[in-house]
């Protein structure tokens, strides 16, 4: 079975993007405008071949992903384990230190590294868009991508630190040099806000090292390895209370949850079309996962008593983002972004209520959320990407009657937008119904009032999709978008669109009639989580 | 009162006095000289701490060798006008605060002087002192006696680096 | 009454403040290195004192000797620099060379 | 037709309209007007496949409750979610209802929509609509109902939004949705309740559960609370009274989408669903269906009265015949309910295709005049339509018999049983609950009155507009469905005896099911006595009927109540069948006063309208013969209704809509200032922080003053601090 | 005649282990006669002065594993004054070779000769201090290295800034050392001694009264903490470090910092500290002053200034000095928690130290040579002018933040560990705050180089292949050990053991 083969699949899917960085940079840029022209071609190539190769073997790991092992916090139940030691010191006073390379999946990162393979693929081509700096672009991308892909891999907390940290400068470079208006502001805001969350977390990680003797997060998970006198050892100290709370801001402002989102709509709002439907699609997810797989298993005494704040702020930032998204204030121009931007922020707010339900369905539902939010948001981004290529401009009051001018457009916009709003038949709404139906036993009362979604959900998305599709059309895009036909031969949708818009339009309408191929992989660690965190939690309904 | 007591308080007295004029005349000459006077009251200090040999590298070093320099420095970096040459007054207020903190130091250091129990021996007061200061300096402090060296060098290197003209 | 430790520590105190006095108030460069001077032989003051009552500890006068010498490399090398500083500013108040700042 | 090929064909039933929807949208502008021809002939074999499930199950079947089977969906470990679809009789007969009018307005669209330009994206719709309805009719587990539910409410928002050019249909569109949503969102609150007690969406793993006594959160107002959230969805669907507002606004929609949607089937969905899920609800619950029920009816009615849009008037007819409904089964008249939903679909779907084609003429006319201001809808413009359209006009008038309950036909059958059943439920437990007939009556009577109006004026009399004179009558697809449609309604199809249907087949087909509430929260009177011995009820002749002692108050000590005679199914249907005469005269009486009031005002202009208001008393000079019994009834009724309706109509615009736009104004108020609060406070708090770093750093750059001495200043300072801090 | 046989034996020894110190000399004198010689070539002093270092290293090589009290214990030869001798060595190597390229040295028409000895005598003087253990040695020593650094931060003594920069220096060094001589006399009042493993076992042996040995420690940590420029003592800092020419302040904020904290160490380990021979890592501390509090304050102020005022500076040079000040801060944090983990950061972090800063002002230099401005404006599009130089300078300041991938991080991460390890987390929750504070000034010219002016339409910045290797020299190394540092933290670690004395 190739999960015991040699093949060291997950370092191949997570250095690959290393290979077509020197690749790219490898590439000479050109004298003459054609050769540069031809440069800059022979890179997007590049990065689509890489991309592609990650998106095999991703789909080879998914085929060959046995669901019955359970992971979370047995080594032996983890899939394509690579643990070789990569740091070892013997310090006389200290006691030897060992860092791991130690990478493998279970249930809870299989569909995030599906998810990370699709978007990095699928992000490719709108960034064909892209013609400022090409081979710096492509190199921060894939760099991006070796971040993301090594987060959700890394089982060794230093290595998953690195991963996590490695994704900062190449994001703060794609905002800053190809971004809107306000690129640099938005940059350095999203720079700061992550990197103070995850200094917290640095500290919490020496002291678990301190406490444990290695970065192991599986050795970290039982309470065992932790020294007798050490700083978290024993159980409901106040000290792993802080320490719990250090790692949940950290991630939770990369989730992001009610008081820490204010960078999502300026990165958002700024970062150009490929880059946030990155943002949106795998950055998110990554706080989400970092609870999963180190925050709540860790320290499962401290999640039990903080759980009921954890729930309040997942409903308070579902209720605030939907707020938000619908009062589009007269700030800024009502720009679409930051609609979408504002929906994410209450869509992952349905993914922490989840989380805090500690009940099989909602925690399944939580992660296939995750997995749904990052398809869905993808395609919202990228529609508002074609329209901005064209128009130049998102303001939700430019537009109108767009229905008319770009029939298959509109097809695809329905989609993506049916599916935010949860609507039956797309893989938004299995994932919302599990979620509700799960924290409805844990919290009944927070489940009902973020019900309230549902409702307001509804009333910004088809706010918007009528000031965008329905009613006249104005003045100014009565002509054709490019008169000279060279850029846009059609009004419709252009080809590469269409390849990135609609294999995500496919897995949505499929997951959402048989969403079992992803559910099934996850069921079963989902169940081995709970049963680790039994003892310490409330789990509702029993 | 005895001859050594009375000895301390005119050497003490010297120092004391002439040190105030050093820091609060306004000519710069006069604070050369004052400054001669109060190493001539040090030395004498070091005669009655039966430092002798001490006393007379004071005398040697410090007036002949450091208060002539400053002098030559004098000299050197005030234009040759015959005016009486003013060292400039500095606004109030600055005078005020260092006024204030000087006094504050002064009487903190007196406070934990006096208040505070030293490492005392008694011990009777050898004639000579030349002698232990060379055997010292030649077997326990040879280190520091040749890195002294080393540091003078690098001084006078220095120093001609600095002071000379462009060539 | 007699002579003790502490008297000459409390004119070694004295000096080390008129000394420091000097340097922060003065602003002919000269005069501050005379201030600097002052507080050396501060210095030197509390080393002989307290060899003297420390059971003729002859490394308090060692120390001393160093003192003096370092003293004499230090003026040196200031005056050096305060030439250097007329060469340039064609003045020497210490207050008025202040272009490095913030 | 054995029992297990229904299944399979129920599911083909149900996938074909989709594949209508797919034809349509991805083939559509090559088709061109064949996608018509395409969705007419698709819906036509769906309505064939529907007739011989229904029959194999309604004539082989009958007796068996319910056909249907379960499949995991999929499996969380400790929690399966299981879906399915299953046939009873009221699925069965629901079937042939959706199938059918889908059918004929397909048929009617082809001409009505000619003209339109985005032809062929209208029959995707009515595709993706007849899917999603069928959906409904055989799921038999909420959750995939659930599911069907908003996609209905979504077809219904595409249709209703069909002409996007016009903000007012988008909006009109939106607003239907939202306010789906909103009942959606309690249907779904029901839903969790359930599956978090019983661990199921199964209709009979719910039954079950209850019946075995296991409450929700384990105390029995819960389940009446669930029981109304599941309500609450139907309410949403069917225009119940708070949220009734979207059905007006969706006339903006093209009338055929009106018939299919607003008339037969979509606003059925809700009352099905209280059909469907009967057993579950307690007597509070059932009280509470009743009374919105009995309001829903009452005052769409009056509001109906003054209405002058021709569509409008037959859109508050529909939500006041919903009321009917509700009220039926909230008073426990199950069966009748059910017979109304059926009658009504019928003769409900012809008055719209009626106004269908009324319009179009009318807009053929307009065309041809080039005249394009006057409202082609307002029926002051129409009059004497009845020489220039008499097919229109026949099927039209026979239709409005129908409603407004005149014998020899369905609706008169259905709505008398209501009647009767409003009566009983009272006479059963009294107090209050008297109202809830009088109403009822009442609006029985207003409906007669306002659709004899809406005939009058449109129809008889002198053309009063040039359009009018110059409207022709449409061709046949157009006339077809009026003739199908109007045949339907007449009484021969539901049972032999025009005046009591309860020996129909239909009342034999639809029983009320055995209800799994233990029998603490139940009516008494509405146990099943004889559920054990023989599902049927074999109707024997007039028993002798003991006289039972009027039984008052809460379903406990109604338990006392003597045993039934005869075999009826429980007390209620005995006690309905007794009133089942008097029910008959008095709304023959009432309708027949309304049809005569309507002719006197509009028809011989004795009495005008708007000055009837102004002068009470002409009235009593008027009439000296046997109305006095009518001008009492006039002076009381019809004047306290006109102004009544004109308060409720003022009532309804700016407080009820009001109330619903308020809440949007309210949420856009909040949201706003969510948003501001959002970008200036908790931004600003970051920015602030980030201010102050900076102002910080600004002050201490200042320190850096440049003078050597300041620095020796500061050092010193340092130092003495340092001591003194540390001492 | 006096007795001298008992000296000799210990004589003969100690001069053997002063190998390294003697060839300094050596070069020093050699360096100086060969310029006067040689009068046409300018650098032949620092090829000389390259070759004595390198034979100084080798010599230094050949000492590890020794631990002896020389000169009758006025130096003490460890293997933790071994790794600090061998930071000082490396960084006058490099800053001798980056002086090569320096325009702003040689267009200042003044012979080099001097510039090279001075920096040999200067790196004696940091041997010396590494080394000593008497508190007269101390002085000396840094007096030596104060006074090589007075001219050397003086050297273009035409430049008005250079000299006021130099007169800054020389006031605020002779007062600094002035009260830590003064402190040093009273410390030879209250312990009759001024060698410290005497002064320890004295303050081991009996009580001695609190205010004076506070009064006489603070005084001597002035001495201190005006060489690691610490927050009360930092003031000469951003002036002299803008005044002075770029190499001299790139090799004060690595070299002269590191002999400060050197001394530092081996001040309170051995002096202060109730040292028990063998004890856990965990010092003792003597008297009822609890030093710890009084560095962390001390650490504290320095990363908060630091960070803080580095944010609104817009010269190069200064900025980069408030950044060392800041550095300073967070090393005095690993010195504050007193125990052999806080040694083994600080050493780790000061490799690491050294490799970042030295790059970063050779980036400085370098644009300064081609741009003549220090100015962060004028590095708008330097990393389209030049691509090699922007990514390095980029991984350079990345470093100096501190993030994961470079070997800046792996530093702050063994702060951070020593930090929490004894139970400060305040204080290391302070040090994270700061480095986040710090994120904005370096990303800041990391902005200017990539985010304004992209692609700009200004000349391409050539520099010779030369250089360019010696940036990589520092670049690769700066990440190649934040991925793979074994053999640092081992060396490191095997070095902590401060000579305790037995």
């Amino acid at each position: 079975m190739l999960g015991t083969m040699n093949f060291p699949i997950l370092t191949w899917i997570t250095f690959l993007p290393l290979l077509g960085i020197l690749i790219v940079l490898l590439v000479p840029s050109g004298k003459s405008e054609k050769g540069q022209e031809l440069s800059k071609q022979i890179i997007r190539w590049v990065a689509v071949g890489i991309t592609f190769t990650q998106l095999i073997l991703a789909f080879i790991i998914y085929l060959n992903y046995n669901p019955a092992m359970t992971g979370i916090n047995e080594l032996k139940s983890f899939q394509f384990v690579e643990k070789l030691s990569w740091i070892t010191a013997s310090l006389p006073m200290v006691g030897d230190i060992n860092i791991e390379y130690f990478m493998g999946i279970d249930g809870i990162s299989v569909p995030m590294i599906l998810l990370t393979a699709i978007i990095c693929f699928v992000a490719v081509f709108p960034s064909f868009g892209i013609n400022k700096a090409v081979k710096g672009y492509f190199a921060m991308y894939l760099l991006l991508d070796l971040g993301m892909m090594g987060v959700f891999c890394a089982l060794d907390f230093f290595l998953f630190y690195l991963f996590w940290e490695l994704m900062l400068l190449p994001m703060y470079f794609l905002i800053g040099i190809w971004g809107g208006p306000r690129k640099e502001y938005a940059a350095i805001k999203f720079f700061i806000y992550t990197l103070v969350g995850s200094v917290f977390m640095l500290l919490v990680m020496i002291g678990l090292y301190h406490s444990t003797g290695s970065f192991n997060i599986l050795e970290m998970m039982n309470a065992a390895n932790f020294k007798g006198d050490s700083l978290f050892g024993g159980i409901n100290t106040t000290v792993r209370y802080v320490a719990f709370m250090g790692l949940f801001i950290g991630f939770a402002i990369k989730v992001p949850v009610f008081p820490f989102h204010t960078w999502l709509p300026d990165a958002h709002v700024e970062a150009p079309t490929p880059i946030s439907v990155i943002l949106a699609g795998v950055l998110l997810k990554m706080g989400a996962y970092g609870m999963i797989r180190i925050a709540f298993p860790i320290f499962p005494d401290a999640f039990g008593y903080f759980q009921t704040l954890i729930a309040w702020i997942g409903m308070i930032s579902i209720v605030y983002g939907a707020f938000c998204a619908l009062g589009q204030h007269k700030v800024g121009k009502r720009d679409f972004k930051k609609l979408i931007a504002y929906s994410s922020v209450s869509h992952m707010g349905l993914v922490i209520l989840g989380l805090s339900s500690m009940r099989p369905e909602g925690m399944v539902g939580a992660i296939f959320q995750m997995f749904n939010h990052g398809i869905i948001t993808a395609m919202l981004f990228m529609i508002v990407g074609v329209i901005y290529d064209r128009a130049h401009t998102r303001g939700l009051d430019d537009f109108g009657g767009l229905a008319k001018k770009m029939p298959i457009y509109t097809g695809i916009m329905a989609v993506a937008f049916f599916a935010a709003i949860g609507l039956p038949g797309m893989s938004g709404f299995i994932s919302e119904v599990l979620v509700f139906l799960g924290a409805f036993k844990s919290y009944p009362v927070l489940t009902i009032i973020s019900g309230l979604s549902i409702i307001l959900g509804a009333a910004y998305m088809l706010w918007a999709l009528q000031k965008i599709f329905f009613g006249v059309l104005p003045e100014k895009w009565k002509g054709p978008w490019d008169p000279t036909r060279v850029k846009y031969k059609t009004d419709d949708v252009n080809g590469l669109e269409m390849v990135a818009l609609i294999p995500l339009a496919i897995i949505v309408i499929f997951l959402g009639v048989y969403p079992n191929p992803i559910l099934n992989l996850m069921t079963g660690s989902v169940n081995h989580f709970i049963e680790l965190m039994r003892p310490f939690v409330y789990i509702g309904g029993l | 009162m005895d001859l050594i007591t009375i000895a301390f308080y005119f050497f003490g007295a010297l120092t004391i006095v002439f040190g105030a004029v050093v820091v609060f005349t306004k000519n710069i000459m006069h604070a050369a000289f004052s400054l001669l006077f109060t190493f001539f009251g040090i030395a004498g200090l070091y005669v009655l701490l039966s430092a002798d040999f001490l006393a007379i590298t004071q005398i040697m070093i410090y007036i002949g060798g450091i208060l002539v320099l400053i002098i030559f420095g004098v000299m050197l970096t005030t234009r040759i006008t015959g005016v009486e040459v003013k060292s400039g007054k500095i606004g109030k207020v600055q005078l005020a605060v260092a006024g204030l903190l000087t006094v504050l130091i002064a009487a903190t250091l007196i406070m934990i002087f006096t208040t505070s129990n030293w490492y005392t021996a008694d011990s009777v007061p050898l004639n000579s002192t030349v002698n232990e200061i060379g055997t010292a300096l030649l077997t326990n402090y040879l280190l520091a006696f040749e890195a002294a060296s080393m540091l003078l060098l690098i001084a006078i290197v220095g120093a001609a680096f600095i002071a000379r003209k462009k060539h | 009454m007699e002579i003790g430790l502490t008297h000459y520590l409390i004119i070694s105190a004295i000096l080390f403040s008129l000394g420091l006095y000097g340097i922060i108030t003065r602003k002919h460069a000269i005069m501050v290195l005379m201030g600097l001077e002052l507080v050396l032989n501060a210095t030197n003051i509390n080393f002989i004192a307290f060899a003297r009552y420390g059971g003729m500890n002859i490394e308090g006068h060692i120390a001393a000797i160093f003192v003096i010498i370092l003293a004499a490399a230090e003026a040196a090398i200031a005056l050096a620099i305060v030439l250097n500083i007329y060469q340039n500013f064609r003045h020497v108040n210490v207050d008025e060379v202040d272009n490095l700042k913030g | 037709m054995t029992q297990d090929v229904v299944l399979p064909l129920s599911i083909l039933i149900l996938l074909i309209p989709l594949l209508s929807f797919l034809i349509n949208i991805f083939f559509g502008n090559k088709l061109g007007r064949l996608s018509g021809v395409v969705g007419t002939t698709i819906l036509g074999i769906d309505l064939g496949l529907a007739i011989v499930v229904a029959f194999t199950k309604l004539t082989s079947y009958g007796t068996l409750h319910i056909i249907q089977n379960r499949v995991e969906w999929f499996n969380l470990g400790s929690v399966k979610v299981l879906v399915g679809i299953g046939i009873d009789n009221i699925a069965a007969i629901m079937l042939i209802v959706v199938t059918l009018i889908s059918f004929l307005v397909h048929l009617f669209s082809t001409v009505y929509m000619e003209g339109d330009r985005r032809y062929p994206k209208f029959y995707a719709y009515l595709g993706l609509f007849t899917f999603s309805m069928l959906g409904i009719v055989i799921a038999n587990n909420f959750l995939l109902m659930y599911i069907f539910w908003e996609l209905v409410g979504i077809s219904s928002y595409l249709l209703i939004g069909f002409w996007y050019e016009k903000n007012s249909a988008s909006n009109a569109g939106k607003k239907a949705f939202i306010t789906n949503r909103i009942g959606d969102l309690g249907f779904f609150i029901g839903i969790m309740i359930l599956f978090f007690t019983y661990g199921s969406f199964m209709f009979e793993d719910v039954f079950a559960g209850i019946s075995s006594g296991v409450m929700p959160f384990n105390n029995p107002t819960m389940l009446t609370i669930a029981g109304i959230c599941i309500f609450m969805g139907a309410m949403g669907k069917s225009a119940q009274f708070p949220l009734h507002v979207w059905l007006p606004d969706a006339m903006e929609g093209p009338t055929p989408v009106s018939a299919l949607i607003h008339a037969a089937t979509m606003v059925a969905a809700g009352v099905y669903l209280v059909a469907k899920v009967f057993a579950m609800f307690t007597a509070d619950a059932l009280t509470f269906i009743a009374v919105i029920g009995t309001i829903t009816a009452f005052i769409s009615a009056t509001i109906a009265l003054t209405q002058v849009d021709f569509k409008k008037v037959l859109a508050y007819s529909t939500v006041s015949q919903l009321g009917f409904m509700v009220m039926s089964l909230g008073v426990g008249g199950y069966t009748n309910g059910f017979f109304h939903l059926v009658t009504h679909a019928w003769f409900k779907a012809a008055l719209f295709l009626a106004a269908g084609s009324v319009i179009h003429a009318m807009h053929h006319a307009a065309h041809h005049m080039h005249d394009h201001h006057t409202d082609a809808q307002d029926i002051n413009n129409m009059g004497g339509l009845k020489k220039t359209m008499p097919w229109t006009y026949r099927t039209f008038l026979f239709v409005t018999l129908a409603l407004s309950g005149i014998p020899l036909t369905s609706g008169f059958l259905s709505k008398d049983g209501i009647l009767a059943g409003t009566l009983a439920y009272a006479n059963l437990t009294g107090g209050w609950h008297w109202i809830i007939p009088v109403l009822a009556f009442t609006a029985a009577g207003m409906t007669a009155f306002y659709m004899f109006r809406l005939t009058i004026v449109a129809f008889h009399g002198e053309h009063k507009t040039e359009i009018a004179k110059h409207t022709k009558e449409n061709k046949l697809p157009i006339v077809l469905p009026l003739v199908v449609l109007a045949f339907m309604s007449l009484w021969i199809f539901y049972s032999p005896n025009p005046i009591d249907a309860s020996k129909g087949w239909f009342h034999k087909m639809i029983v009320q099911p055995k209800s799994a509430v233990p029998d603490a929260y139940q009516w008494s009177f509405l146990l099943n006595e004889h559920a054990e011995e023989d599902a049927t009820v074999a109707h024997q002749a007039e028993g002798s009927t003991t006289h039972l002692e009027a039984t008052t108050g809460k379903p406990d000590d109604v338990k006392a109540a003597g045993h039934t005679t005869g075999h009826y199914l429980n007390k209620f249907q005995e006690e309905s069948h007794h009133f089942h005469y008097i029910a008959m005269i008095l709304s023959l009486l009432i309708a027949g006063s309304g049809i005569a009031l309507a002719f006197m005002i509009y028809q011989y202009k004795l009495i005008s309208a708007d000055k009837l208001e102004a002068r009470f008393k002409f009235l009593h000079t008027f009439s000296l013969n046997k109305w006095y019994f009518d001008e009492l009834y006039q002076a009381t009724a019809i004047n306290g209704i006109l102004v009544v309706s004109k308060a409720l109509s003022w009532f309804d615009n700016y407080v009820v809509d009001g109330l619903v736009n308020l809440s949007s104004y309210v949420t856009r108020g909040f949201s706003y200032v969510v948003g501001l609060f959002d970008n200036y406070v908790i931004d600003g708090a970051v920015n602030l922080t980030a201010t102050f770093t900076g102002f910080l750093g600004a002050k201490l750059r200042k320190v850096q003053t440049g003078h050597i001495q300041s620095y020796v200043v500061f050092v010193l300072l340092g130092i003495l601090i340092l001591l003194y801090f540390f001492i | 005649m006096i007795d001298i046989s008992h000296i000799t034996v210990d004589l003969v020894k100690s001069i053997s282990l002063f190998k390294p110190e003697t060839t300094l000399i050596a070069t020093f004198l050699l360096a100086m006669i060969l310029d006067m010689a040689f009068k046409k070539s300018k650098n032949i002093a620092g090829y000389i002065a390259i070759a004595g270092l390198l034979i100084t290293a080798i010599f230094l090589f050949e000492q590890t594993g020794a631990n002896y009290k020389a000169f009758s214990s006025l130096l003490v030869v460890d293997s933790f004054g071994q790794f600090m001798k061998f930071i000082v060595l490396m960084s006058s190597l490099i800053i001798i070779v980056f002086s090569f390229f320096s325009d702003e040295l040689h267009n200042a028409h003044t012979k080099l000769g001097e510039y090279y000895t001075l920096i040999i005598g200067m790196t004696f003087g940091m041997f010396l201090l590494v080394g000593s253990s008497n508190l007269i040695m101390i002085y000396v020593a840094i007096e030596t290295m104060s006074i090589s650094s007075y001219v050397l931060a003086g050297y273009t003594k035409e430049v008005k800034r250079a000299s006021e920069a130099s007169l800054k220096y020389v006031i605020f060094g002779a007062v600094s050392s002035g009260i830590m001589i003064y402190g040093i006399s009273i410390l030879f009042g209250l312990t009759g001694s001024l060698n410290l493993f005497e002064i320890n076992q004295f303050l081991v042996a009996n009580k001695v009264a609190t205010i004076p040995l506070l009064l006489s420690g603070l005084m001597i940590l002035s001495g201190f903490g005006y060489k690691i420029s610490a927050v009360p003592f930092h003031f000469w800092t951003p002036d002299v470090y803008e005044g002075a020419p770029v190499t001299i302040t790139a090799y004060l904020s690595v070299a002269s910092k590191a002999a400060g904290f050197a001394v530092l160490l081996r001040f309170f380990k051995t002096g202060l500290l109730d040292s028990i021979p063998g004890t856990s890592e965990a010092w003792q501390l003597l008297g009822s002053i609890d030093w710890h509090y009084v560095i962390a304050v001390l650490a504290v102020l320095t990363m908060t200034l630091g960070n803080l005022v580095a944010v609104w500076q817009t010269n190069m040079k200064r900025l980069l000095a408030y950044s060392s000040i800041a550095h300073a801060g967070y090393l005095l944090m690993a010195v504050s928690v007193m125990n052999d983990n806080g040694v083994s950061a600080v050493l780790i972090y000061f490799f690491f130290y050294m490799l970042m800063n030295l790059g970063a002002f050779f980036v400085v230099q370098l644009v300064a040579n081609k741009l003549n401005s220090e100015e962060v404006e004028d590095y708008n599009g330097l990393g389209y002018r030049s691509p090699v130089l922007g990514v390095c300078m980029t991984v350079f300041l990345i470093s100096l933040t501190g993030l994961p991938p470079t070997s800046g991080f792996i530093g702050k991460l063994y702060v951070f560990s020593a930090v929490i390890n004894s139970g400060y987390l305040w204080l290391a929750v302070i040090g994270v705050l700061n480095s986040v504070v710090s994120l904005y000034y370096y990303v800041k010219i990391i902005r200017n180089m990539y985010l304004r002016d992209v692609e700009s339409t200004k000349s391409k910045l050539v520099f010779s292949p030369v250089t360019i290797a010696i940036v990589l020299l520092l670049a690769v190394p700066t990440l190649l050990f934040g991925v793979y540092f074994t053999p640092i933290i081992e060396w490191a670690n095997y070095s902590m053991n401060i000579f305790v004395g037995n």
